[in-house]
């Protein structure tokens, strides 16, 4: 009984060291000064979002600027040389490896749900059912035992790599309906999904909350634990690439997110940390 | 108090106009007798377009424009009235009893006929009576064999003196009671003037007039009865 | 003496300069989009670009919807704008100086300058749950709730340059018309606004100008999907909220390709509504 | 014209005279219901002391701060650029330039006026990234970029403004400096430029305004949902504009849900008195000019 006490205290006590940033994550940082541009997928914003102000609090030289655009868009304008860090919320393939000479860094493990509004009594939904409603085929939400109403789909475009997965995994590469209505980024789909009694849409997990309501498919829930033991289907990993070998703030960022603050953070998001 | 005795049409007393802060007419007394010509003369700038103005109240479409006494004024059917208390949705009306003729030719920017037409479709007179109007105004004021061949053409393609002519033309269309006219003659030559003065004569047995003239001559021949303003 | 002639041909020299700059700056925007649309024309692939898929993973880069799409959201707004915004004029000069006059005066020129981010924000929270509750269709992110929300962004430019050439016509036709009985409505409608009927045009296509340039209203309120539209209640995505969304990096890349050519269509649409605008002007009764 | 026809004219009239104020009255009530209980220090600088951040000392990561002070900077830049090119040029089209060539100046200056701003914001993105690309790598869409893009949006409107104030002034003015044996360039800066600096002044204080409300030029060009206070001319920067698109689609909570309703407030008020203020100098410049005249 004693030791769970003390067991806890201690893990308490690392958890407010890393916090407060005083358990060497952050020293990554010192003598360091610039800007970091950051963009691409956009499931990694909110939590590269607490790690750049817990850096920027700490080292006033320092700026982080991270932009959204979805993963494709973060490939181009790092081959471009527009930014550092380019976010992907997919594997980037061979080729582009290969033209742009990136380097792979994979720091989080995220699942994909499939969400509707709160106010929608359904809990599962089948395989063939989603690949319905999001080909188009399913336009009523009596098809899925819910009031007499249009579904109304929301997507995200083609740069996105949460798109890429989820319409691999999830549709099995079934057509996307070209009617659903276009949102710019994860948080964006939320937003909209909790604005809409009558949506559906997908979200990667670390983004989605209790503003939204996450579907079962095949009576699986999506729950990171299920992500885990891989019994969720529909997951990807969370990379970040760099041109090159990574220098500077870059490195020093990626190593961070990496570190065991860092991985603190990304279990704090809603991921799954790859350490 | 009021006006002298008499048939009289019109009774202008004690009339102020201002245009904003300045006083343009000041004190004016007018009287006209029914079935007169009467003339108002005066120096140029002394307010005699104002007056007639006034009369017919289409100062009130002049910004800041502002008139002060009383201008009473006898239509047939109808007891006397303060043209000034009108209400503004009984203008119209009034407008149309008192033809008011410019002396710059304001023509629409319309055909000719048009032009003659137009009080005539406001009172939404039948299509057949319109045609009739407008030829026997057309022909009144000698205009007819000048323009029967060019009536939709647009009027501002008429000479001045024809525009004037057209001008009155359009208010005779109307069949005024009173009949105000700002140098009419301004624009014409000799002949046409003479032919329009004699127009006067004759219709003076029948309406109102009330004429703003400088030509002396002018104002002599037909006047009944002459004021100076200014 | 010389120095003084010296004086006036430098400052005569930057002027000069200043305007070659600026005076060329629509020639250089419409040059560059050219030359970067320009292998779509040449590569005969221009059917490709003008077809109606937009999926740039299956290689289909068809911008029509969005052509469609601009077309709709502007063509509407522009049916609600046009009359309201004439009216508007029409109400503002026949009870002028009344107080109200004044104050739709004041608050119309107030509307001209509401950001339209703004507008959109509002009507996001608003407009777009009260049409979704209201016809039970679709999203309320659609082509009716974008032309709403554009129609009263265009409403100032219709009524304000409607009413300042209803008041350039001459003094003189409204004396005339009032002299023959027309009351101000009468003369308002069969005198004035028929005289100043190029200048209601001008007002209209400049309006419709604002309509299809805007971006943002259409980006937040039309649902931005890539179909064309079949009802008022369907998503659709206009030229310019195309061009924000696809956020690309490369231009030699075909979607980029396709950008321009969006920017293009708007740019010579602007274009020709200037030139038309300036015949019209030039017509004789 | 027929009483009934009248009536229902009259009527249609009032409705519309009524309705269009009440629906965008129904918008900006809506705004001002939820944003200005949140309108406050805190909604600024979040928990940063305001003198502190004023002074650049310490950084605001919760408040609007950084979003007004990028509007502030780049608003700033543009006018910069476009004054002295639109002032210039509408004085040469006005005084210098003759026949044809006006023509063509003028009808340049419309188009330009009505290109949609989306697409001069794609101008300036692939300005950017041809100077990466070929100039220097250290250009990106920043700040310096997003500025010469508004420029060239809200030259038009500076152009053509200088080019009416200068040919409104009267001839009789003009004739007076002259005869009096000025060259054409001493009576344009000492008679006609002071005359007409009023109207000028306002035509750039409504581009101000233009150049305050648009999102989709810097949408393309440099501006970010977070970037801070930028510290050079190549930096990204916020601003208010894409600030509130941005929360609108994508906001995390209710707190910064009303964050944007109280950015929006703060928006409207800058552009509102922009106009207001343009607007004010209008009216004493024509009744200035209505005294002397």
């Amino acid at each position: 009984m004693k030791k769970t006490v003390m067991i806890n205290l201690c893990l308490l006590l690392t958890l407010l060291f890393s916090v407060y940033g005083f358990a060497g994550g952050l020293d990554l940082f010192e003598g360091l000064s610039g800007t970091l541009r950051i963009a691409g997928g956009t499931a990694h914003i909110k939590c590269e979002m607490l790690a750049g102000k817990r850096i920027m609090r700490r080292f006033p030289g320092i700026t982080i600027i991270i932009g959204g655009g979805g993963s494709g868009v973060g490939i181009k304008q790092l081959c471009e040389g527009l930014i550092d860090i380019g976010n992907t919320g997919r594997a980037p393939t061979a080729a582009e490896i290969e033209r742009c000479n990136l380097n792979v860094y994979k720091f989080a493990v995220d699942g994909i749900a499939v969400i509707v509004n709160p106010q929608r009594k359904i809990q599962n939904i089948s395989t063939a059912q989603l690949v319905n409603v999001f080909s188009g085929k399913t336009t009523n939400w009596k098809e899925l035992g819910g009031p007499d109403a249009t579904i109304n789909v929301y997507t995200r475009d083609s740069e996105s790599g949460t798109r890429k997965v989820f319409w691999k995994k999830g549709l099995k590469r079934a057509p996307i309906t070209r009617r659903a209505n276009f949102v710019k980024s994860n948080a964006a789909m939320k937003t909209a999904v909790a604005g809409d009694p009558l949506g559906i849409g997908y979200i990667s997990l670390g983004v989605a909350d209790s503003s939204v309501k996450p579907l079962a498919i095949d009576g699986i829930y999506p729950s990171i634990e299920n992500v885990k033991t891989g019994k969720y289907k529909i997951a990807r990993g969370l990379y970040m690439n760099t041109r090159g070998k990574p220098g500077g703030l870059a490195r020093a960022f990626i190593d961070y997110m990496l570190s065991p603050e860092g991985q603190e953070l990304v279990k704090g998001c809603g991921f799954l940390p790859v350490k | 108090m009021s006006a002298s005795a008499g048939n009289w049409k019109i009774a202008v007393e004690n009339l102020d106009v201002f245009y904003g802060t300045r006083q343009v007419l000041k004190n004016v007394n007018v009287e006209a007798a029914e079935k007169s010509l009467t003339c108002i003369v005066g120096p140029s700038g002394c307010g005699k377009s104002t007056f007639l103005m006034a009369i017919n109240r289409l100062i009130d479409e002049i910004p800041g424009a502002k008139a002060k006494g009383k201008i009473r004024v006898k239509l047939n059917d109808s007891h006397p009235m303060d043209v000034l208390k009108l209400g503004d949705d009984r203008l119209p009306q009034l407008r149309r009893r008192i033809g008011l003729v410019f002396q710059n030719p304001n023509v629409l920017p319309m055909s000719v006929f048009n032009n003659v037409a137009f009080p005539l479709k406001i009172m939404r007179a039948r299509k057949k009576e319109i045609e009739e109007k407008v030829e026997n105004a057309l022909k009144k004021v000698s205009l007819w064999e000048e323009v029967r061949s060019r009536l939709n053409y647009p009027a501002r393609e008429l000479s001045g003196g024809q525009q004037q002519r057209l001008c009155l033309a359009r208010v005779l269309a109307m069949g005024p009671e009173i009949l105000l006219l700002d140098e009419p003659t301004s624009f014409l030559d000799e002949r046409l003037a003479i032919k329009i003065e004699s127009l006067l004569m004759e219709l003076k047995k029948e309406i109102t007039i009330v004429m703003v003239s400088h030509y002396l001559s002018q104002v002599n021949r037909l006047a009944d009865r002459v004021y100076r303003l200014g | 003496m010389m120095d003084c002639r010296r004086k006036a041909q430098i400052s005569r020299a930057i002027l000069v300069l200043s305007t070659v700059v600026t005076g060329s700056m629509a020639l250089v925007i419409f040059l560059f989009l050219f030359r970067f649309s320009l292998p779509l024309f040449s590569s005969g692939s221009l059917g490709k670009f003008l077809s109606k898929n937009w999926d740039p993973d299956a290689g289909a880069f068809g911008v029509y919807p969005m052509i469609a799409g601009s077309a709709c959201i502007a063509s509407l707004a522009m049916v609600l704008a046009a009359p309201l915004g004439v009216a508007l004029a029409v109400f503002m000069e026949l009870y002028a100086g009344s107080r109200f006059s004044r104050f739709l005066r004041y608050f119309v020129e107030l509307m001209s300058g509401i950001p339209t981010v703004v507008y959109g924000f509002s009507a996001l929270f608003i407009l777009v749950p009260l049409v979704r509750n209201t016809f039970r269709y679709g999203s309320g992110f659609c082509v009716l709730s974008a032309s709403l929300v554009l129609a009263l962004l265009v409403i100032p430019t219709v009524s304000l340059i409607t009413m300042d050439r209803i008041r350039e016509v001459p003094r003189d036709f409204v004396l005339a018309a009032g002299s023959l009985g027309a009351s101000r409505l009468e003369t308002l409608l069969r005198v004035q606004l028929p005289y100043a009927w190029r200048g209601v045009i001008s007002a209209v296509v400049l309006g419709g100008g604002r309509a299809l340039g805007d971006t943002i209203i259409a980006l937040m309120l039309a649902g931005n999907a890539v179909s064309v539209p079949s009802s008022l209640l369907d998503s659709a995505r206009t030229l310019t909220a195309h061009i924000a969304l696809v956020s690309a990096a490369d231009y030699e890349s075909l979607s980029f390709k396709a950008i321009f050519l969006c920017g293009l269509v708007l740019f010579l649409f602007s274009m020709f509504s200037i030139v038309f605008l300036r015949v019209v002007e030039r017509l004789k009764e | 014209m027929n009483r009934v026809v009248v009536l229902t004219i009259k009527v249609l009239l009032w409705v519309t005279a009524v309705v269009v104020p009440c629906f965008v009255g129904m918008l900006l009530f809506f705004l001002l219901d939820k944003g200005l209980p949140v309108i406050s220090l805190k909604l600024l600088f979040g928990d940063v002391a305001p003198v502190k951040a004023l002074l650049l000392r310490e950084r605001v990561f919760d408040g609007i701060f950084p979003a007004m002070a990028g509007t502030f900077l780049v608003v700033l830049l543009s006018v910069m650029w476009a004054i002295p090119m639109g002032v210039l040029s509408g004085i040469y089209v006005a005084e210098f330039a003759g026949g044809t060539v006006k023509k063509i100046l003028d009808i340049s200056f419309d188009v330009l006026a009505s290109v949609p701003s989306i697409v001069i914001g794609l101008f300036g993105l692939t300005l950017a990234i041809f100077l990466h690309k070929n100039i220097s790598h250290r250009i990106y869409p920043c700040l310096l970029i997003s500025s010469a893009a508004l420029a060239i949006l809200i030259l038009p409107y500076i152009v053509r403004t200088t080019e009416l104030s200068i040919e409104s002034v009267s001839l009789p003015l003009r004739l007076a400096g002259l005869s009096l044996g000025a060259t054409k360039q001493r009576n344009l800066l000492s008679v006609i430029l002071p005359r007409c600096s009023g109207g000028i002044l306002s035509g750039v204080i409504l581009a101000t305004g233009r150049a305050a409300e648009d999102t989709a030029v810097i949408m393309l060009t440099g501006v970010v949902a977070s970037a801070g206070i930028p510290h050079s001319l190549f930096s990204r920067f916020e601003a208010l504009p894409f600030y509130i698109y941005y929360i609108s689609s994508q906001y995390a909570d209710q707190y910064e849900l009303k964050k944007g309703f109280g950015a929006a407030i703060v928006l409207l008020i800058i552009t509102g008195m922009l106009f207001g203020f343009a607007h004010l100098l209008k009216k004493l410049v024509a009744r200035k000019i209505n005294g002397f005249d």
